[in-house]
């Protein structure tokens, strides 16, 4: 299973090694870790929870996208949930690709797809409270109730 | 009986997960009508919804065994 | 010791652990292996032969350049010589930042400055003969015997 | 004496790493000169040059005990 949603802590080379292959002469991954300081306030742990079957085909999905416009591409993805610590690995995606730019321009186009359409969410833990981060992209979310067509099939 | 899933904030203010509610032949926009009444949920307006996982409009017909799904904007990566 | 020349395999972890840090929310990892096929000819192992001590210096340099541009990055990058087999790791470049755009993009930096300054040279070794690559970058090599100014000082 | 190291296809044309030459004083187009006479070393026209470890101009002057390396286009990653 090329995408999974993981209650255990995540072991990178396993993804990695999912999408290694012997016409692969390039694999980037992007490991998103747990920041201690953002904007000047300090984070104490994280809670990620996620709609698990539905984050599941989002995944696919992305890894399907990727497939289409990089039809050399392989793509593995994990994403965490549960209680994560700073330093603590949220996220991988490892592409592998013949040649090196498609991997970097794949594995971006993932990062970007997961923020937008995979149902995951992120409970910031503060000294002074907690809250659920919304809206990462810094757009004004979804004002038509659903994310823009373009997000959902393309 | 339509199978309702809240998540992150929603969950926290509704203080349940999941809701089964009376609501065949209903639209996702009546459904929310219908949750912000009964329950006095917020914020349903900047949400987006997904029937039986799949992400879908405002204007969509549920049916008796549906799952609906209220996603606030999502923040994982 | 971020900037390495390795004589055995590479472990990709070991290369990650030496960039991550409490205030990076993204590393971003290349990952070069050695393709099977290339333009229809079939590869059956490599050699990579580096001028040791200046390949160290040059991985260095490109660590403060990156450093320069980039001041939040944390960089390693560590490559491998001697006998490769298909599939087997040339290099890892791992890079941290506390956001992600810079984590891919510092990371294209370091891989694209490899292939300009750091003396390293593979042969390649195929069903029908031997021969050493050169100018992977498809430009007329080094005109002036030496690179550009930019490309030494930059 | 001037210690020259030699790499990838240069190595394998001269079947040595490695030659001291007589050279103090000489430019680095100086020496390639004398390399492609004294060696029928080909190929010098189109190669970095190094001189204790640093890239360097065929202007530069050497002296003794300096370092020098001939760099064919490289191919790491």
């Amino acid at each position: 299973m090329n995408y999974n949603i993981s209650k255990e802590p995540i072991v990178i080379q396993e993804v990695i090694d999912k999408v290694v292959s012997r016409n692969a002469g390039a694999v980037t991954t992007f490991i998103g870790t747990v920041r201690e300081m953002t904007k000047g306030k300090k984070t104490l742990f994280l809670i990620y929870e996620a709609y698990v079957p539905m984050a599941n085909k989002k995944l696919e999905q992305i890894g399907a996208e990727i497939k289409e416009r990089w039809p050399d591409a392989e793509t593995a993805i994990t994403h965490r949930v549960g209680k994560l610590e700073i330093t603590d690995i949220a996220v991988v995606i490892a592409v592998s690709t013949p040649h090196r730019n498609d991997a970097y321009e794949a594995n971006r186009y993932a990062i970007e797809r997961i923020k937008e359409i995979v149902p995951i969410w992120k409970k910031e833990h503060w000294e002074d409270g907690e809250t659920w981060v919304g809206n990462q992209l810094e757009t004004v979310p979804y004002p038509s109730g659903k994310p823009e067509e373009g997000d959902i099939d393309d | 009986m339509i199978n309702v899933l809240l998540f992150a904030q929603l969950k926290d203010e509704l203080g349940k997960e999941t809701v089964s509610i009376e609501g065949n032949g209903m639209s996702v926009a009546q459904l929310k009508g219908k949750m912000k009444v009964d329950f006095q949920l917020e914020g349903l307006e900047t949400v987006m919804t997904a029937v039986n996982e799949e992400f879908a409009d405002d204007d969509t017909i549920l049916s008796d065994g549906d799952t609906v799904a209220f996603i606030p904007p999502v923040s994982g990566g």
